[in-house]
């Protein structure tokens, strides 16, 4: 089952890159995406395939204009420092709790935390602690007020956030 | 027409994104400040002028083959929008464990 | 609308040399790094840009796609050697320390 | 001491982008005719995602999808490809490297199979790039013992 499905995605993947739709091409295509599957088969999905996976896909696709309207948002604060005479920041290191257990949950977590308002991922501790550099103390207390990370829990069905 | 104004626009405010990184590059006093301005603008601002840029190609007409090109300009995109926060987080973290010294608010104050 | 590519062209030229400043002066290794990264991600958007201006983008998308890649597998290996080159105080520790918060 | 940089965000990363990668080096050698690129090109990026593989697990994992054993086969087997493919050439009365007379074996036009041939020996070159890059950069981060290397 995961062999079919990277098996699908890589060849959807060659289709657009190639342009070509002949058969000498085609062919050429299936050879490589079996290949690379045969290689890499258990690097795109680690753990057994389950439904779970489309729910998740069509969350995170929901979520990402969200993410894009932060970004705009962090982008403008940060223009703000920049451009300001006097750079009003001021720095500190945050550290921060979290409950997510998950691999891709805490990728995304900390990847969204590196994009949004003036603050970037540092360290993970035992995937317990976040380490966080905080640009000024606005943005601290926007980031301790965890919005997102219910978003994300939310998107990846975390344990403790299984309503709705 | 409308293609076109749109792709100016994005690209116009690309580039803007990417001056605020490059001189938050110059201007900022430590080492984590600077990855603060170069890991966002840098990332919005290639996002904003690579979807310029496949806007732009659409404009001529929607054949086969440029809608093609715009898809992977569009792949282009989202392989930075991936990538560009990790290799940030991995300077970071090199950074933190090379231990050098962030500045903090008291440091600025004197 | 090809003076107008032209133009962008140029001014992202000019903010990568503005970028290479951080990259000769810049007081630690890990600046160097940054500097290089921020000027790859310019020279992926600089090499479509050419593209449209001499009419082959098909062409240039493929060199961009792979120019990205290799930035990015650049500033991973480099980021790791001073990692393990130069780590004097791990950063758990080192943070304890301050206990900031 | 290789061990000390692994990191789950690095580590998650690289295993989604390594695949895509993997395809694109095929993709850079298949259509090395139409668009830049070619064998030597997409060799060095194939090679350099099994790079990124090492930097972001460490050299155990990485010979689980690329044993030494068949690195060195890859080395050998990209120069008998190339060198083969002239032979054939020069076996059948034309020059070294002339793929035009290949036409004798395919039953098609002479100039595809040109581009046949090309095609051919530019596998060849990529199979060669792809593992004497690998094999030289295991070489170089081990301190040449990586046979015994077990971290």
């Amino acid at each position: 089952m995961r062999y079919i499905t990277t098996f699908l995605i890589l060849f959807l993947n060659w289709l657009i890159w190639s342009g070509m739709f002949d058969a000498f091409h085609i062919s050429l295509g299936v050879i490589s995406c079996a290949l690379v599957t045969f290689l890499s088969h258990d690097l795109f999905f680690k753990e057994k395939l389950s439904y779970r996976n489309i729910v998740e896909t069509v969350r995170f696709i929901k979520y990402i204009p969200w993410l894009l309207y932060q970004i705009v948002l962090s982008n403008i604060h940060v223009a703000y420092l920049v451009l300001h005479p006097k750079m009003p920041i001021e720095p500190s290191m945050v550290r921060l709790e979290t409950e997510l257990k998950k691999d891709l949950s805490l990728v995304a977590y900390a990847n969204s935390i590196t994009l949004t308002p003036g603050t970037i991922t540092a360290d993970i501790v035992d995937r317990k602690h976040y380490i966080v550099h905080c640009i000024s103390k606005k943005v601290a207390d926007d980031l301790l007020a965890g919005d997102m990370e219910k978003r994300i829990a939310h998107i990846f069905e975390e344990a403790g956030y299984k309503e709705d | 027409m409308i293609l076109t104004i749109l792709s100016v626009l994005l690209i116009i405010s690309g580039i803007f994104f990417f001056f605020t990184a490059t001189v938050g590059l110059l201007r900022f006093p430590d080492f984590y400040c600077r990855m603060q301005a170069t890991g966002k603008g840098d990332t919005l601002g290639a996002l904003l002028c690579l979807s310029g840029i496949a806007v732009y190609n659409l404009s001529d007409g929607f054949t086969l083959s440029s809608v093609l090109v715009s898809i992977k300009i569009m792949l282009i995109a989202f392989f930075i929008f991936i990538a560009n926060p990790t290799a940030t987080h991995a300077i970071t973290r090199a950074g933190l464990n090379a231990g050098v010294k962030p500045l903090m608010k008291e440091d600025l104050q004197k | 609308m090809e003076n107008f590519f032209l133009t962008i062209s140029l001014a992202l030229g000019f903010l990568v040399l503005l970028s290479l400043y951080r990259g000769v002066v810049g007081p630690t290794v890990l600046d160097r790094i940054v500097s290089v990264g921020v000027i790859g991600t310019k020279t992926t958007v600089m090499l479509i840009l050419m593209g449209l201006i001499y009419k082959r983008v098909d062409m240039f998308v493929d060199i961009s796609i792979a120019y990205a890649m290799l930035n990015f597998i650049a500033t991973l290996a480099a980021a790791k050697f001073f990692h393990v080159r130069k780590s004097v105080i791990p950063g758990v520790r080192f943070y304890k320390e301050r206990e900031v918060k | 001491m290789i061990n000390r940089f692994e990191n789950i965000i690095i580590q998650t990363i690289s295993r989604l982008l390594i695949p895509p990668i993997q395809l694109y080096a095929l993709y850079v050698i298949a259509h090395g005719h139409y668009s830049p690129g070619g064998g030597f090109q997409g060799g060095c990026i194939l090679g350099a995602s099994f790079i990124l593989m090492v930097i972001a697990y460490d050299i155990k994992e990485t010979k689980r999808m690329i044993s030494e054993k068949i690195n060195t086969i890859f080395i050998v087997l990209g120069v008998i490809i190339y060198s083969g493919i002239g032979a054939v050439c020069l076996i059948l009365g034309a020059d070294y490297l002339d793929y035009g007379i290949l036409n004798k074996i395919f039953s098609v036009s002479p100039a595809k199979a040109r581009a046949l041939g090309t095609f051919g020996v530019e596998i060849g070159v990529g199979i060669t790039v792809m593992a004497v890059m690998v094999s030289i950069f295991l070489n170089l981060v081990s301190g040449g013992e990586h046979e015994e290397a077990q971290e």
